[in-house]
């Protein structure tokens, strides 16, 4: 469990420490970005390297919270600065602190005004991200949760394309919206126990109808944030205006704190009304993948081709969740839900790195011809070879090839589903399809093809600064997809005892 | 025989006078701040009568008060409107209308 | 008994009629008249209740200082009144329908199942004749309600300071006597004996 | 060396060439890349023939091993591991000996080309992931070298990226084959609920037990399971293995370098849903519905392609057509439970198809990437090694006696003959006939390439882009990278058949890998009637198909060698049937129209509707805009006359007077 | 009465001294020597802290006293309040002064009037009777009429100071009258003794609900909350930003105070009534000020619109007549104090020479102009639209609590969708400041003490809400 004094304080170092320096990389001073950005680097790096023992020092034996720091907080109101992590979180925390680091190099040429406070906003919101992962409080949960909307908001609004103030704009009061619902849903459970502690409220019993209410205020949102349909019309607009930086954090982080609110609140908290409600949430899920794959078909823009096909992709995390219910209420067990809430866990870090990487990659070209719109691109292979190589690893990634860690996922959801129901699993299966249609349609009008006009002529190819983070990238992809054993291991145990859990009623 | 009532009824019947003269009220301020004397009428006439009935002398304290403070209000008041005089050259409501929206 | 109540029925007749006059008379000089009328019958009916020194208190006081003070006002800001009553035939309905909504909701509670009926508050007898209105409430002022009595001090203070610092205003430009300046010259300083030269004779 | 390792190394040592040829490209230059890419395939094919002959002598059995774990989920094992039995060592030297051919082949093909190392690591990449699918020991691997396959097959279709055409036929193949693999993957998770495991063996153990389980779909259906299961799976194989309607990708990709049409699109990659349906023989087995549908898909694909085949230009698009319509034999071979001979033919096509491609790449190197056989004509006397090698391909393919496509084709004729399953009697129409048309479109081929007069001048002053039927330079004979693997392939082309029908067949050699029910097992029939392979030809003589391919041959040769006109005129009296042909049924239109089209129009009409219009614009933005309205409006009570804020207090008194004084007494 | 008790009211003496004192003292000093005023009044306020914290030496704190025959109450709310009202007046110093010299409005009168104001303040806060409670209410009001139209020369200065005059007058009327009732129902001022009679009396005496009525009336008048907000905007825009400063600041505690002694002290037996009554004129409130807030233009008249929406927030947190309640009402008070001072903080920063900043497109470009200010009005914005972990969150997640708590789900949920509504005006400052592109180039340059007191106002903000601990706890013990 906790090894160490260090351990003891692991997760604190892992979201102070950006968060503080972050504001040291402020204090730098928009005259000196060199500094700037050599600053934010270190700093991102060591998070990423303090946080490893989070993989290495995990025991995935246990389904029970690791490396937990409890402190009060504010005393009359039972608010504790709570804590731990468990299956669930650690790989989450992970990603985070990866891709932070890759985030740093991935602006650093790209960024040109306010440096220092651009990546003073990565920092913090790496740290309160990883805050939102390893909080154990429901209040602190919230707190990181809604902080997090501050960077995010800044990022798209400073550095963000012509739209921006919409998008931006639209993106915060989406998700804030959402999560107020969620945030009297909390004050209610507290009334109700007398603690924010969101492990206690896991044994709490509560009647079937508060549930519901509760469920409901959940959903809210994650939804909102995961984001599923219909609520999902910020993400494609927050995307497309954010900068390159923005869109793979949106995507590749803040998407899954959804995901995983489902999984830390939605699920345990209540079970019943989770078991009652899921045709809701399969239904919207499906749709999300069918309806959400024909729109992604229809864009002109590649970033908002790659967001759309994000709310596609989470279409499968919250179906994976969501089917364990329709697995045990057709089979009385739970054999097979295993898998799709693994499937979801697996998707999740998969998506992470799969769509930050195809933002990534174009951002790499947006970088070098200031346009986003499909048409103004073809042939690109002919002058970026490199590039095309990635850029059609990645998005046959993301059309789940097998092999790479998009199919890895997306393959346990439609096995799990398919214990629940057939049409559950054709319409997911779609995917195969839609995936591969809308990635590869794109690869066909941007990377193939005849160069057709002059400025793709010119293009160079990446450098190796593009091709150390889009090459991580894929090595990190390419080992999940050929074995996704040691990320499976981590959670096993906690899906388990999620699953044991919420198949046993709350209902008083 | 003179009853409670009667000297409330009174009041009461000021205290709406005084309303209806602020709204009435769409051209001159001193007529609105005579309004507001009423009402401050009204509100003493209740407190002496439930002064006397109560037998307690609370009530003609506070009106008391009431009255140095009306006294002082009028002072402020008034000098505001000579400001306003001053600075607008109109004291009619309906054309104080900068601050709006 | 019926004195009592004879007076008390005029005098508030006379207040409604100069209510009612204040809020609709042309003239703001003959509204503040009004208004002092009415607070003339007001404070005859306080006397029916046995409050003398609040009563002489609105008379010298309220009338004597304050509505002098409005007068003053109004004469000297010397409004146009012609389209002071613009609107007031339009806007009485509503008024009217206020003031009776009001009035009716007030009354409602008022006369609500004798609330306020002889049963719950009988008629207190009159008070013994050397029953001293003024030293009552002196001692009350002055003991109980101290605080109250010197806040009131800081109020007008207050209010006079308001007053100076809004109306008061040095203009540039003006000129003023000075009289202790005038007084206190000294004989040097007006004064300055010259010198000459005595005059010759033109030389032809 | 361990057997574990050596199983490894196969596929590996394709893969580590496939690497060292792509990453290191500049590295290691030209010479270096297929240096790389030919010695790994090379041994991995050395080994593969190891193997087998270990197999063939008897000292090894069937090696069922595991690599790796590759997760464990829910108490599921999914591995990555091998079973290697008769059926597999088989295709996996089918594959590594005509992956090798094509290797060298295109040292000679593709010299000019600045992808070269690119090629070479691909067709490396290929190497590797096919010989994962054939060795798999489990569904899941299975599915992996499934799609890696249809990966490397839509890299290389693309490989010439800069043709608009090229580029749309890669994307239309891995969509076609994604569609298959939606019913594969079905199939796999029906295998999971039913099995509880992906592992061949154990779910071929517990096969019979399941007979009886349903699906119940909502909706009131109930499915028999392992029908459902099968059906899921062959549509997997429809998409792979191009059968109707999912054969479209087929022709189209013949837009890739010709190696790769002779390697993927012909010998190989195509087969894999034959050689699937084989290795899930246990299963199909066990419902005679599925293989019902088997058989009549295969029966119409064989049918319908065969006769497009007649009226094609393009060489390759021909021979494309001609494996769209032998595939469709191996499948109806698999729909009468003949799975042997369904893999019997499967490696004889693999030669001799491969051996009709390489010529044809042959022929098309000679005139410079002509492709139209209206350009062509009388090539014999250029190049004569890829004449004669094109005839033999052609002989195999069309079944004459002796050469291997006789015993292989003939055998799945015989089957269908004598099977009894609900639909053979259609596919015994189909696969005749057939044979008269695989006759006629072949020597067409032959005749119009190869015979008659030159329909190409030479001329000096090309240009880059010269006009059809102009050449530089006279076409000549292909260099020795090209012809030998010709050669090399053509010797098997005639002899495999002849060589290998009674072991493959009558031997048992499969049977360790095939399951047969006795009631179906329709080639244990006729191995009662089997008395070698000789007999077996010279019987041959006095069938319905032999002399339906005489008929095709003589009318192929009066049509196409001496009178052209005929050609023409029928052309014209059944133009509506020409039209047809040309058109290809029209799926593509279809396709074109009802899905490509179709999708991006029912997404775009989404997206500006519904997703922008009704949510976004509707509810999103118009509640901000109902906001905004009422604020606007909020605003304006605001008016900044003092008498109406008045009003606005005494209201409010009133208002909560009203409410509270009403509601106390 | 004794000694001791009458250093009850310590800081409210020393207060009234000094306002005398810097009165007279400008009698003395030459223009140029203003800046002593200012001195004064600060430490004025730091001493008055100082009495107020350090009371424990003068006599025993822990227990509420009363004194003046009952009519003034020293207790631990009352303190927390004042201590919160210096605190506020020094900062409202600092930042006035800033905006007084340069506009050429640095007078002494200024700081005379806002101490007795502030004395006011401090007597309402302490008042247990009604008398005081009026009194208090009409020392603060007279001199904040004044205040408003300190600027002699400003035309909207004038509207504004009439408007708010005849409202405030009206509304005072209106308390009295309800006072008046009370008076009647129960024969008494002192709330305690009108708590008694209400007590024996029972609750449902028409003629207490009545003058209840009109004393919610005067209540939210002071809070500003609909439908008796009319005033508001309109004084918030008209006078000078450092009396908009107070205005929106101080007072609200005040304001507090009253509310919960007149309610809850006083006619706590007629919770049920007055609960409603404050639900139906909190919600009205959230509402239209969210709404109303959202089209302006002017900052000052925006931050006016959101005061509203933020008094309906106070208002919640009294709903339940709980000790949390008002912890939570009293928490929320305090920190809309210090939001909105700084807020009108930077207001008064951007005021160049004689042009005030009082258009939201002066905001424009601010973090390229200075990216530390930009930062701290920021951190205002994020906190008054309720975002963690900024104070402004805390605050709110607290009075929602209790109105939870008391069962007025409904509530709470209009609340928060309004307060998602609301966010926008505030993210659009945000977005002012960061998003575009600078008007003017002019360097912002303001005293050291300013930028001082506008970062201690930065760091109050954020440290309040992530510390928030410890005032959260005393803003609950000071109820019991």
């Amino acid at each position: 469990m906790v090894n160490g004094t260090m351990n003891g304080f692991l997760l604190s170092i892992l979201i102070w420490l950006p968060i503080l320096g972050g504001v040291g990389v402020m204090m730098a001073g928009a005259q000196r970005p060199a500094l700037a950005k050599g600053l934010a680097l270190l700093i991102a790096t060591a998070t990423f390297l303090v946080s490893l023992p989070l993989f290495f020092a995990f025991d995935t034996s246990t389904a029970a919270m690791q490396f937990v720091e409890l402190r009060p907080w504010i005393e009359t109101f039972n608010i504790h600065y709570y804590l731990g992590v468990d299956g669930f979180s650690a790989p989450l925390i992970l990603l985070t602190t990866f891709f932070g680091v890759l985030v740093v190099i991935a602006g650093w040429r790209s960024i040109q005004q306010n440096v220092n406070q651009y990546m003073a906003a990565f920092l913090v919101m790496e740290g309160l991200m990883v805050g939102v992962f390893s909080a154990l409080d429901a209040l602190l949960f919230y707190v990181f949760f809604e902080a997090m909307l501050i960077p995010m908001f800044l990022v798209i609004g400073i550095w963000g394309g012509p739209r921006r103030v919409y998008a931006t704009i639209k993106f915060f009061l989406y998700t804030f919206l959402g999560s107020v619902f969620m945030l009297i849903g909390l004050i209610y459970l507290y009334i109700q126990s007398g603690t924010w502690d969101i492990l206690a409220w896991h044994d709490m019993p509560l009647s079937l109808a508060v549930q519901k209410w509760l469920f409901i205020g959940f959903l809210a949102a994650f939804a909102v944030k995961i984001p599923m349909f219909p609520v999902h019309t910020w993400l494609p607009d927050a995307h497309v205006e954010a900068p390159t930086g923005g869109s793979v954090i949106l995507a590749a982080i803040m998407l899954k704190i959804g995901g995983y609110g489902f999984i830390r609140f939605s699920l345990p908290i209540t079970p019943d009304a989770s078991a009652a409600l899921d045709w809701l949430v399969i239904a919207l899920s499906l749709i999300a993948v069918v309806y959400i794959g024909f729109v992604a078909l229809a864009q002109q823009d590649m970033k908002k081709l790659i967001a759309y096909s994000s709310i596609s992709h989470m279409g499968f995390v919250t179906l994976g969740l969501f089917i364990a219910f329709a697995i045990y209420r057709k089979t009385g067990g739970v054999s097979g839900a295993a898998l799709g809430v693994e499937g979801a866990m697996v998707q999740m870090v998969s998506h992470g790195f799969i769509s930050g990487a195809l933002f990534l990659t174009v951002g790499v070209l947006y970088d070098r011809m200031h346009s986003r719109m499909i048409k103004d691109y073809g042939g690109v292979a002919n002058t970026m070879p490199w590039f095309a190589l990635f850029a059609v690893f990645f998005l046959m990634a993301n059309s789940g090839l097998p092999g790479t860690s998009g199919f890895v996922g997306e393959f346990m959801v439609i096995l799990s589903s398919f214990q629940a129901n057939f049409w559950f699993a054709l319409l997911a299966a779609l995917t195969l399809i839609l995936g591969a249609a809308y990635s590869l349609w794109l690869a066909k009008r941007v990377i193939f093809g005849a160069v057709t006009n002059r400025e793709v002529q010119n293009l160079q190819d990446i450098n190796s600064r593009e091709a150390f983070v889009l090459g991580t990238l894929a090595v990190a992809i390419l080992f999940i997809g050929l074995w996704p054993q040691p990320l499976v291991d981590m959670m096993q145990a906690s899906v388990d005892h999620l699953l044991q859990h919420i198949i046993q009623s709350k209902v008083i | 025989m003179l009853t409670l009532a009667h000297f409330l009824t009174l009041g009461a019947i000021l205290f709406s006078l005084s309303i209806a003269g602020i709204f009435i009220n769409r051209k001159n301020i001193i007529i609105l701040l005579m309004c507001i004397e009423l009402m401050l009428l009204a509100v003493n006439m209740n407190f002496v009568a439930f002064s006397r009935f109560l037998g307690n002398l609370d009530g003609q304290i506070f009106v008391f008060f009431i009255l140095t403070v009306a006294a002082a209000e009028a002072g402020i008041g008034l000098a505001i409107l000579v400001v306003l005089f001053r600075n607008r050259q109109t004291i009619n409501v309906a054309e104080l209308d900068d601050l709006k929206g | 008994m019926i004195v009592q109540e004879l007076i008390f029925y005029a005098f508030s007749l006379v207040m409604i009629f100069a209510a009612v006059s204040v809020i609709t008379v042309r003239n703001p000089v003959y509204a503040v008249l009004f208004l002092v009328l009415a607070f003339f019958s007001a404070a005859a009916i306080w006397l029916l209740l046995e409050a003398e020194f609040l009563a002489i208190i609105l008379i010298v006081v309220y009338v004597g200082a304050v509505m002098v003070l409005f007068l003053f006002v109004v004469m000297m800001l010397d409004i146009n009144l012609v389209p002071f009553k613009e609107g007031f035939i339009r806007y009485l309905p509503v008024a009217v329908l206020v003031a009776l909504a009001m009035a009716v909701e007030l009354l409602m509670v008022l006369w609500a199942r004798g609330r306020f009926g002889a049963d719950m508050f009988p008629v207190p007898p009159l008070s013994s004749a050397d029953y001293s209105n003024t030293r009552e409430l002196g001692q009350l002022l002055y003991s109980n309600y101290l605080l109250p009595f010197e806040v009131a001090g800081v109020i007008l203070l207050v209010a006079i300071i308001a007053a100076v610092a809004l109306t008061l205003r040095t203009r540039p430009g003006i000129r003023t006597q000075n009289p202790s300046a005038q007084v206190r010259t000294r004989r040097d300083e007006s004064v300055r004996l010259v010198k000459m030269k005595s005059e010759k004779p033109r030389s032809v | 060396m361990s057997l574990q390792t050596t199983l490894l190394l196969i596929p590996l040592l394709p893969l580590g060439g496939a690497i060292l040829a792509g990453f290191f490209r500049n590295q290691i230059g030209r010479v270096g890349a297929h240096t790389v890419a030919i010695l790994g395939v090379g041994l991995s094919f050395a080994l593969s023939v190891w193997i087998l002959l270990q197999q063939i002598n008897g000292t090894l059995g069937t090696v069922n091993v595991t690599v790796y774990t590759w997760m464990v989920a829910d108490g599921i094992n999914f591995q990555v591991g091998f079973l290697v039995d008769h059926l597999t060592s088989l295709m996996m030297c089918v594959v590594s000996f005509v992956s090798w051919m094509v290797h060298f082949y295109t040292i000679g093909y593709m010299r000019d080309d600045p992808g070269y190392q690119r090629f070479f690591s691909y067709i490396a990449l290929f190497t590797f992931a096919m010989l994962m699918l054939v060795m798999s020991n489990n569904f899941l691997q299975l599915f992996f070298g499934w799609e890696a396959v249809g990966l490397v097959s839509y890299l290389l279709i693309g490989f010439w990226f800069n043709r608009e055409s090229a580029i749309r036929a890669n994307l239309k193949a891995f969509l076609v084959n994604r569609v298959g693999d939606f019913g594969f993957l079905l199939g796999l998770a029906a295998v999971l609920l039913t099995f509880g495991t992906l592992d061949y063996v154990d779910v071929f153990a517990q096969a019979s037990n399941v007979v009886d389980q349903t699906l119940s779909v909502p909706g009131g259906f109930e499915w028999n399971m392992i029908t459902f299961i099968c059906v899921c799976l062959f549509i997997g194989a429809m998409g792979k293995s191009a059968q109707a309607p999912l054969h479209v990708w087929l022709p189209d990709s013949m837009e890739g370098p010709t190696p790769i049409s002779a390697l993927i699109h012909a010998a190989t990659m195509v087969t894999a849903g034959i050689f699937m349906v084989a290795r899930m023989s246990p299963l199909f087995e066990l419902s005679d519905v599925a293989l019902s549908f088997v058989l009549l898909i295969g029966a119409v694909t064989a049918l319908s392609m065969g006769l497009i085949g007649i009226v094609q230009n393009d060489i390759k698009r021909v021979i494309a057509y001609s494996t769209l319509s032998q595939l469709g034999y191996m499948t109806v071979a698999l729909g009468v439970s003949a799975y042997s001979a369904a893999i019997f033919h499967l490696m004889t096509h693999a030669f001799f198809k491969a051996l009709l491609f390489l010529g044809a790449g042959s022929v098309i190197i000679a005139l410079h990437h002509q492709q139209d056989m209206r350009y062509m004509g009388g090539l014999r006397k250029y190049m004569p090694i890829t004449w004669i090698t094109a005839w033999i391909g052609t002989l195999a393919l069309i079944g004459f006696p002796f050469f291997s496509g006789f015993y292989s084709k003939d055998m799945i004729i015989e089957a269908v003959a004598d099977s009894h399953r609900w639909g053979s009697s259609f596919a015994y129409f189909a696969v005749v006939a057939g044979v008269l048309i695989t006759a006629i479109y072949s020597f067409r081929l032959l005749y119009l390439t190869f015979h008659g007069k030159e329909r190409f001048e030479v001329k000096h002053e090309g240009g880059e882009h010269p006009p059809p039927g102009q050449l530089e330079h006279a076409p000549k004979e292909s260099p020795l990278v090209v012809t030998v693997p010709l050669i090399l392939l053509a010797i098997p082309s005639v002899v495999i058949g002849w060589m290998t029908i009674e072991p493959v067949l009558f031997g048992g050699w499969l049977e360790d890998s095939i399951f047969v029910l006795d009631k179906n097992n329709v080639l244990a029939e006729l191995g009662e009637h089997f008395h070698g392979a000789s007999a077996m030809a010279t019987h041959a003589l006095s069938t319905l198909p032999f002399w339906l391919m005489v008929t095709g041959f003589v009318l192929s040769t009066i049509i196409y060698l001496f009178r052209p006109s005929i050609a023409d005129a029928v052309r014209d009296r059944v133009q509506w049937l020409y039209t047809l042909l040309d058109h290809k049924y029209y799926f593509d239109e279809f396709y074109q129209k009802v899905f490509a089209s179709g999708s991006v129009k029912l997404g775009k009409n989404l997206w500006n509707k519904a997703d922008a219009g009704l949510i976004d614009n509707g509810i999103v933005n118009g509640s901000a805009r109902v906001v905004e309205w009422v604020a606007a409006r909020v605003r304006r009570w605001q008016t900044g006359f003092l008498y109406d804020y008045a009003f606005t207090m005494i209201i409010g008194l009133i208002g909560i007077l009203a409410v509270w004084v009403a509601m106390v007494p | 009465m004794n000694g001791a008790e009458l250093l009850l009211a310590a800081p409210e003496y020393l207060v009234l001294v000094m306002a005398c004192v810097v009165m007279i003292v400008d009698l003395f000093l030459s223009k140029e020597r203003g800046g002593i005023i200012h001195m004064l009044s600060m430490l004025t306020v730091i001493f008055a802290a100082i009495i107020t914290l350090r009371g424990g030496f003068l006599m025993d704190t822990t227990q509420a006293a009363t004194t003046f025959n009952d009519s003034f109450i020293r207790d631990q709310m009352g303190d927390v309040l004042k201590v919160f009202s210096f605190v506020m007046m020094g900062l409202i110093y600092i930042y006035a002064k800033f905006y007084l010299r340069s506009f050429d409005l640095f007078r002494s009168d200024f700081h005379a009037l806002s101490l007795f104001a502030l004395l006011g303040v401090m007597l309402l806060i302490s008042a247990n009777s009604m008398l005081m409670i009026y009194l208090g209410l009409e020392l603060i009001a007279l001199s904040v009429y004044a205040l408003v139209a300190f600027d002699r020369d400003s035309g909207r200065g004038s509207e504004s100071a009439m408007k708010y005059f005849v409202l405030g007058s009206m509304a005072s009327g209106m308390l009295l009258y309800g006072m008046s009732m009370i008076y009647g129902a129960t024969g008494s001022l002192l709330l305690p003794d009108i708590a008694e009679a209400v007590r024996t009396q029972g609750a449902d005496d028409i003629l207490l609900v009545f003058g209840l009525v009109f004393v919610v009336v005067g209540i939210a008048f002071k809070f500003g909350v609909v439908p008796f907000h009319m005033w508001i905007p309109d004084v918030y825009e008209g006078a000078p930003p450092a009396v908009t400063l107070f205005i929106s600041s101080v007072p609200k505690l005040a304001a507090f105070a009253m509310a919960f002694r007149f309610l809850s002290s006083g006619l706590g037996d007629l919770h049920f009534q007055w609960q409603n009554m404050l639900a139906s004129l909190a919600v009205l409130s959230i509402v239209l000020g969210n709404l109303a807030a959202i089209m302006q233009t002017n900052i000052k008249r925006m931050l006016a619109y959101s005061t509203i929406s933020h008094m309906g927030f106070v208002l919640l947190g009294l709903l339940p007549d709980t000790v949390f309640g008002f912890g939570s009402s009293m928490y929320y008070v305090i920190v809309y104090g210090i939001m909105s001072v700084a807020a009108f903080g930077m207001v008064i920063l951007l005021s160049g020479r004689g042009v005030e900043a009082e258009h939201l497109s002066d905001f424009k470009g601010l973090n390229q102009r200075n990216p530390y200010y930009a930062a701290i009005m920021g951190l205002v914005m994020f906190s008054m639209a309720g975002i963690p972990p900024m104070v402004g969150f805390f605050a709110k997640l607290m009075v929602l609590k209790a109105v939870i708590e008391a069962g007025m789900l409904w509530l709470a949920v209009t609340a928060v969708v309004f307060a998602v509504i609301g966010a926008f005006y505030y993210l659009r400052v945000v977005k002012y400041m960061y998003f575009d592109e600078p008007e003017s180039e002019a360097a912002i340059v303001a005293p050291v003490d300013f930028g001082a007191a506008l970062t201690l106002n930065g760091i109050m903000i954020l440290g309040l809400g992530m510390f928030s601990s410890s005032l959260i706890t005393i803003c609950m013990t000071s109820f019991g």
